[in-house]
């Protein structure tokens, strides 16, 4: 608990870091390995049509290109899912919902990136209400050429991702935790100072051992007053707070 | 999880909640939400709530030149692409005075009578997967794409074929191709009577569908419903017939109704309306055959085209209702003003809002579906 | 709702499904499929067809085209070739081909290929060659067509006159476009600034295309003017080169350049043209004065620069009306003289001072000049024929084309031959076998004039309309062979009787030097009263003077000078056919650079009225 | 069918009856009606009762800031007549106040909703102008002319600077993207 819900006013520079794979015991390393390979066998999509991209998911999933018989899967929920599929140009408006709901899947979780719309504006270059570059809010672990890509070249990136997931070099979701404070420092540049989600990543980064020099920083601390707002808001959470308080006095 | 940016509001009594019914969900077609507050899983108010597809398409077409918004304008509903290219290259006719000639008609036909299909079966499939019968789903989309196939075959493209361009279109037909879709429409209609087992004669199908999202004729008229959801109630209106275009007056169709104007009405009329467009494309056929010719007027110089200053409302049958293009030239090389009338504005926006209304939590992503609802046509 | 059981669905029906447990799956392998033959996949671009014109770049919507600038490839203004190929950015691409459509070679094309897959963004930057995003040379699928073309590549007829009715006059042959057909014209360009690059004087001529398009002739003129005072006989006799690097050239006619220049000149009053010709002309003197001698294209261009830019210019010509060649060589039925008079008005409005009947020498002598005056420029041009000196020559009814067209512009008469063969391929020789033709008709009515030239039929050095109009006149025109003799009527007739022609079997030798071999067994006699020889001209410098003849360097017969036309002499400029051949546009390009050196010696900085727009 | 000889003749007798009401029959079922501000209501009245034009098809808003002018086209179908008029207003541009025409047409809440969202005209009377598509947007109306929607993208966002090997490779060599 105190690792995912950190104290008002607390202060924990200290940087935490997951061993790298030569500082990791044999039986570790070989477990960890057979996980990535079961990991990469079994991709459950988002169920979130973002844009156009979206038409060419239905064939993919059903039976003319069938991705079911490589593992993926559509899921209707972000907790369960593990990848998320932007197809296509984001609105401003579309792109907050994005962000909510890459946060609420479970790490390790990957993000591609459909068509031209996501690299560098696409069609939609000159729109004022299209966000031109994805990786700049999320970390993105491949794109896709084409407008819109169809589904035998769905299939090719999903079976590219699965390769490099197994090898264990699809490793973007990391960077969010690492380099947090940018991204959410460009996330409000466009939303609005005004804007958090309720996920703690933060304490998600020190969980998962990805907490950086780069985690926290001045966007970060602004989030400080809504989570001294959440705890306020969730009364179970409130003894744990003067739990906290009284061990520091 | 709550939504971004709450407030904290005194709760309801437990039994009337609100609930954000997407963007993020399955039962919802492309990305849209819709809230509904609840009253148990009555449904006491639907708001719509649009804008996620957002581009600003018809800011963009200001700034673009006539030619170069063929791309642009197919993009304005994904489902079915091919009446919004018609209905701006018929705006642009208008508005520059070009003649399409006979053959580039008959195509342009052939092409809105096959997207009308592929609307038709992505559709059927969607709805059928709200209803839980996914089967249905499977079918319709690997139907679907053995039209698709014909579209790659024909514009070079799957989905966004910028294909019809003011004056005709943009490519003669390949070698071969009508007797492929020939044998593709023969494929389709063997597969007819399958789907109608699957799905119109499913007890589950009429159970759940059967007095859904009822809209009677009045409301309908008076909503401003269009297309297959205004002849599911009833009225025997088609912009093909009734403000025909192209070689429309030549061609031998129903207009097929029903006049329960229900989930189920709305979806036999779609599934009369794909036998009617086998019969366009097989007279389409029988034509294309014996007619030879250019396949589009000649074009001035697209980076040094004015259009004479004028304005043009064109209006195209598409599977999901009435589309309209509104084009103001003020006789420079871009459009000063293209405004684009989806029927989707108002089936998913106002008249969603007001079927939901008494109905049950479960119907709401059915009834979406029923209505046909386009969401990047609402949000353009 | 009360609503008519009318369906009344059944469990069973649809256990039908289970009946495709039985069929062909529909599921596909899972490797990408071949794509339709006209896929729309990723770019190929054949570099040897693609000239670099950046029309894809225009045509795109979504700024997805970038040009690059590729250092080694072929870089030939002239031919309208930039070292630039296109690139494509795939976070912008739309995959809606009218690049393809558009392109003006065809080098551009989409592929069958569809599949990029990457995380490196960088990879979604691409030059496209003809192998394809991955070099897998994948076969090509949407691909220009015929009937798919988005440019217009045939040309607007000009309306001019029939053979018929040309034959025995001097009327201008060229009517000039309406404005309809300008218009027409002027809207197939497609803006690629090849033309620009080409013409030696650098005019804006995609800039005045689209003045005229827009029906804004004013601004056209403007743009004109902006680099050309010989807009009137440019748009009559220049030499296009813009029209041969013209990108639409490439597979269909070029844009009519030339004519659409007449056009816009000639839509306005001559009044209204030099009000515009005379805009930034600077108000102050600078009390510096220039002496130009010679008022052809390349003298008077300097004169209509220097004069703007405020300083006092006077003009020495030594025939009795200013212009030069284009007076003295051009024909009336391609240069009206009227038109080039006002183009020299509009030079004289700026304050230029042309004195003719003004040879520099015993009367007024060079080296006076030199001391009245801060400045001086030589642009005396190539006054003087050139024999071919074949055995025969010195007789008196062998003539100087030079001469000849000299005579008939100031209306002398001519004993007009019955008979008469010109020797010379050029448009010279086109010109005076054309002159002399027209007054044969008017003469005797009827029309006995052969050409002789050198070069094959596909190699003339005279533009292609030249030949084609002059046969329409009845000149007999004959490739490939070359002068062997002037034979006289008899052997103690002292008439002339004709010109003997061998077969040309080569022209240049190995080192590409002029040296003509001839096959000796394939000799012709043409008969003739007289033969014109119009193989060249040369420059007649005698009016310099000794010491300053001594002075100046030379290379091969010409005054050798600098990139600005600055001589080894201070103080003293060349330019011109004097200088450096062949036509008005290069003397006009030349006669602005020396302007701009003059003005920089004059002290005027490096202020140029091109600056001072 | 083909539109029936006599609608404009009768259409004209019926615009009699407004003020400020100019007719203009066009090619293919469409009639162009220019009506003033305030006949337009009663126009759309009597296009209804009178004629059956029950099908508000749409209504566009045009901007033309030369003349400081919005242009409201409504655009009526008759399921009878089978044509299309369409009625043209030009309203004031400050403020750019018109009525609402929900109580005629139903389906003018939705596109009095999108204009007021595209373009700032306030519909007086109209149920819903709440924000629909724009919620996340506090800029300008982006439909206005004046709006300047590239720059507001490279105000907003960020382009790709690519470095391919290839662009390298020719930048080393003295080339490069030209401008």
């Amino acid at each position: 608990m105190n690792d995912q819900v950190p104290v008002v006013g607390e202060e924990r520079p200290e940087t935490c870091r997951a061993p790298d794979a030569e500082e990791r015991s044999l039986w570790r390393r070989v477990m960890d390995q057979f996980a990535d390979h079961c990991r990469s066998r079994s991709l459950f999509v988002l169920h979130y049509c973002t844009g156009c991209g979206a038409v060419e998911l239905p064939p993919t999933i059903t039976s003319r290109f069938d991705m079911e018989r490589v593992g993926v899967s559509p899921m209707v929920t972000p907790r369960q899912a593990d990848l998320l599929l932007i197809t296509g140009y984001l609105s401003v408006k579309t792109l907050k919902r994005v962000i909510l709901s890459y946060e609420q899947m479970q790490s390790p979780k990957y993000v591609l990136g459909f068509g031209s719309c996501t690299i560098n504006g696409g069609m939609y270059w000159n729109s004022y209400a299209t966000v031109k570059r994805l990786d700049q809010y999320i970390p993105v672990d491949g794109f896709i050429a084409g407008c819109m890509p169809r589904p035998e070249a769905v299939q090719q990136v999903i079976l590219d991702l699965m390769r490099r997931i197994d090898s264990g070099q699809a490793n973007a979701w990391r960077d969010y935790y690492l380099d947090y404070d940018t991204y959410l420092g460009r996330q409000a540049a466009l939303f609005g100072e005004e804007w958090h989600t309720p996920t703690d990543v933060v304490a998600e980064a020190r969980h998962y051992g990805y907490f950086g020099p780069g985690t926290t920083g001045v966007h970060t601390a602004r989030l400080k007053n809504y989570t001294e707002w959440a705890l306020n808001q969730i009364p179970e959470l409130l003894p744990e707070r003067g739990r906290n308080e009284k061990a520091r006095t | 999880m709550r939504p971004e940016n709450y407030s904290p509001v005194q709760h309801p009594p437990s039994h009337e909640y609100e609930l954000y019914f997407g963007p993020n969900h399955p039962g919802i077609e492309g990305n849209y939400a819709i809230r509904v507050r609840l009253n148990g899983d009555v449904i006491q108010e639907a708001i719509a709530d649009g804008g996620y597809l957002h581009r600003g398409f018809e800011k963009l077409m200001e700034q673009r030149l006539w030619i170069q918004n063929i791309a642009l304008v197919p993009r304005i509903c994904v489902p079915d692409p091919v009446p919004m290219e018609e209905a701006y290259a018929r705006a642009v006719e208008a508005l520059g005075g070009l003649e399409v000639p006979e053959r580039a008609q008959w195509i342009r036909v052939m092409m809105l009578e096959i997207s009308r299909i592929c609307s038709h079966l992505f559709t059927f499939g969607g709805n059928a997967a709200t209803i839980g019968l996914y089967t249905n789903m499977f079918w319709g989309i690997s139907m679907r794409d053995l039209f698709l196939d014909l579209f790659e075959e024909i514009t070079g493209a799957r989905i966004y074929h910028m294909y019809i361009t003011p004056g005709g279109v943009r490519r003669d037909l390949p070698e071969g191709v009508l007797d492929r879709l020939e044998a593709t429409l023969d494929e389709m209609e063997r597969r007819t009577p399958e789907f109608e087992d699957l799905f119109f004669d499913n007890a589950v199908v009429i159970k759940r569908a059967r007095g859904t999202g009822v809209i009677s004729l009045r409301d309908a008229l008076a909503w401003g419903v269009t297309g297959p959801n205004l002849r599911g109630s009833g009225l025997p209106s088609d912009v093909r017939r009734d403000d025909p275009y192209l070689v429309y007056p030549d061609l031998e169709f129903d207009i097929p109704t029903e006049v329960e104007g229900d989930a189920l009405a709305r979806m036999r009329v779609r599934k009369a309306e794909v036998v009617q467009s086998i019969r366009i494309l097989r007279q389409v056929i029988e034509r294309l055959r014996g007619i030879e010719g250019p396949i589009r007027c000649p074009l001035p110089n697209p980076l040094a085209w004015n259009i004479p200053a004028g304005e043009a409302y064109t209006r195209v049958e598409s599977s999901k209702g009435e589309v309209g293009f509104f084009a103001v030239s003020d006789g420079g090389p871009k459009p000063y003003r293209v405004h684009v009338r989806g029927p989707s504005q108002m089936h998913a926006v106002q008249v969603l809002e007001r079927v939901l209304k008494g109905g049950r939590l479960e119907d709401v992503a059915q009834i979406m579906f029923s209505l046909d609802a386009c969401p990047p046509e609402v949000d353009r | 709702m009360d609503v008519t059981p009318k369906y009344k669905g059944s469990f069973v029906k649809p256990l039908k499904a289970l009946s495709h447990l039985f069929r062909e799956p529909v599921t596909l392998p899972m490797v990408p499929r071949p794509a339709s033959d006209n896929y729309r996949g990723f770019h190929v671009n054949d570099w040897e067809l693609c000239v670099g014109c950046g029309t894809c770049r225009q045509i795109c919507d979504n700024a997805a085209i970038r040009m690059i600038h590729i250092p080694g490839l072929p870089d030939d203004p002239a031919a309208g070739l930039k070292p630039r190929r296109p690139a494509i950015d795939y976070g912008r691409c739309c995959w809606c081909a009218l690049c393809v459509d558009i392109c003006p070679t065809g080098s551009l094309a989409l592929s069958r290929e569809y599949v990029h897959v990457s995380p490196d963004m960088n990879t979604y930057f691409i030059l496209p060659d003809e192998k394809g995003i991955h070099g897998l040379n994948f076969p090509k699928g949407w691909a220009k067509t015929d009937d798919a073309d988005l440019l217009d590549l045939a040309r607007q007829p000009m309306p001019q006159r029939d053979p018929d009715s040309r034959g025995d006059n001097f009327d201008e042959i060229v009517h000039g476009y309406d404005d309809q057909a300008a218009i027409l014209e002027a809207s197939r360009c497609i803006q690629c600034g090849m033309c620009h690059e080409a013409c030696p004087a650098n005019m804006h001529a995609p800039e005045y295309i689209r003045a005229i398009w827009e029906g804004d002739k004013e601004r056209a003129v403007r743009e004109i003017y902006r680099t050309n005072p010989f807009p009137e006989v440019c748009g009559r006799v220049c030499t296009h080169r813009c029209e041969t690097a013209c990108s639409i050239g490439k597979r269909g006619a070029p844009i009519a350049i030339r004519w659409l220049k007449r056009h816009a000149m000639a839509a306005l009053d001559d009044e209204r043209v030099r009000t515009i010709a005379l805009e930034g002309k600077v108000e102050d003197r600078t009390g510096k004065s220039v002496a130009v001698i010679g008022s052809g294209p390349a003298g008077l261009t300097a004169a209509f620069d220097l004069a703007k830019l405020g300083h006092a210019v006077t003009v020495f010509e030594a025939k009795p009306e200013p212009g030069g060649m284009m007076r003295y060589g051009i024909p009336e039925y391609r240069l009206p003289y009227d038109r080039l008079d006002a183009d020299i008005a509009v030079i004289r409005a700026a304050g230029v001072d042309i004195r003719c009947d003004s040879p520099v020498g015993p009367d007024l002598p060079m080296d006076k000049l030199r001391d009245d005056f801060d400045a001086v420029m030589l642009a005396t041009g190539l006054g003087a024929g050139r024999s071919t000196r074949v055995p025969g020559t010195d007789h008196p009814d062998v003539k100087s084309a030079v001469a000849l067209l000299d005579a008939i512009t100031r209306g002398e008469s001519i004993d007009v031959p019955g008979r008469a063969v010109v020797i010379g391929g050029g448009n010279v020789a086109f010109d005076i076998a054309r002159s002399l033709a027209r007054l044969q008709r008017k003469t005797s009515g009827r029309v006995d004039m052969t050409l002789v030239a050198l070069e094959e039929r596909d190699h003339m050095l005279a533009d292609e309309e030249e030949v084609v109009e002059a046969r329409e006149e009845g000149v007999v025109v004959l490739n490939g062979r070359g002068p062997r003799q002037v034979v006289l009527a008899g052997p103690s007739d002292k008439t002339l009787g004709g010109l003997e022609t061998v077969r040309c079997l080569s022209i240049f030798d190995e080192e590409g030097r002029f040296h003509p071999k001839y096959d000796d067994g394939d000799v012709m006699l043409h008969e003739a009263d007289m033969v014109i020889e119009a193989i060249g001209q040369a420059s007649d410098t005698g009016y310099l003077g000794e010491d300053l003849t001594e002075a100046l360097e030379w290379a091969r017969g010409r005054i050798e000078v600098g990139a600005d036309g600055a001589t080894s002499v201070s103080g003293l400029w060349a330019a011109g056919d004097m200088v450096e051949g062949p036509d008005v546009i290069h003397a006009v390009a030349a006669g602005h650079r020396v302007a701009e050196s003059i003005h920089r010696f004059l002290g005027g900085g490096t202020t140029t009225l091109e600056a001072a727009e | 069918m083909t539109q029936p000889k006599n609608l404009p003749s009768s259409l004209d007798i019926i615009l009699h009856e407004i003020p400020g009401v100019r007719m203009t029959p066009k090619e293919g079922r469409r009639i162009r009606v220019d009506s003033s501000p305030d006949s337009l209501p009663a126009l759309l009245e009597l296009l209804k009762g009178r004629m059956g034009f029950m099908h508000l098809s749409a209504i566009s808003c045009v901007d033309w800031p030369e003349t400081d002018e919005f242009e409201l086209i409504y655009h009526v179908w008759s399921y009878e007549q089978k044509s299309l008029v369409s009625a043209h207003v030009s309203i004031s541009r400050d403020p750019g106040r018109f009525v609402s025409v929900y109580d005629i047409h139903t389906p003018a809440g939705f596109y009095e909703r999108d204009i007021h969202e595209m373009f700032g005209v306030v519909f007086v009377g109209s149920p819903n102008l709440r924000k629909f598509i724009l919620t996340s947007w506090d800029g300008p109306p982006p439909m206005l002319k004046s709006f300047d929607t590239l720059g507001y993208v490279n105000e907003t966002y960020g382009w790709v600077d690519y470095q391919p090997d290839w662009l390298r490779d020719v930048e080393g060599k003295g080339g490069g993207i030209e401008s």
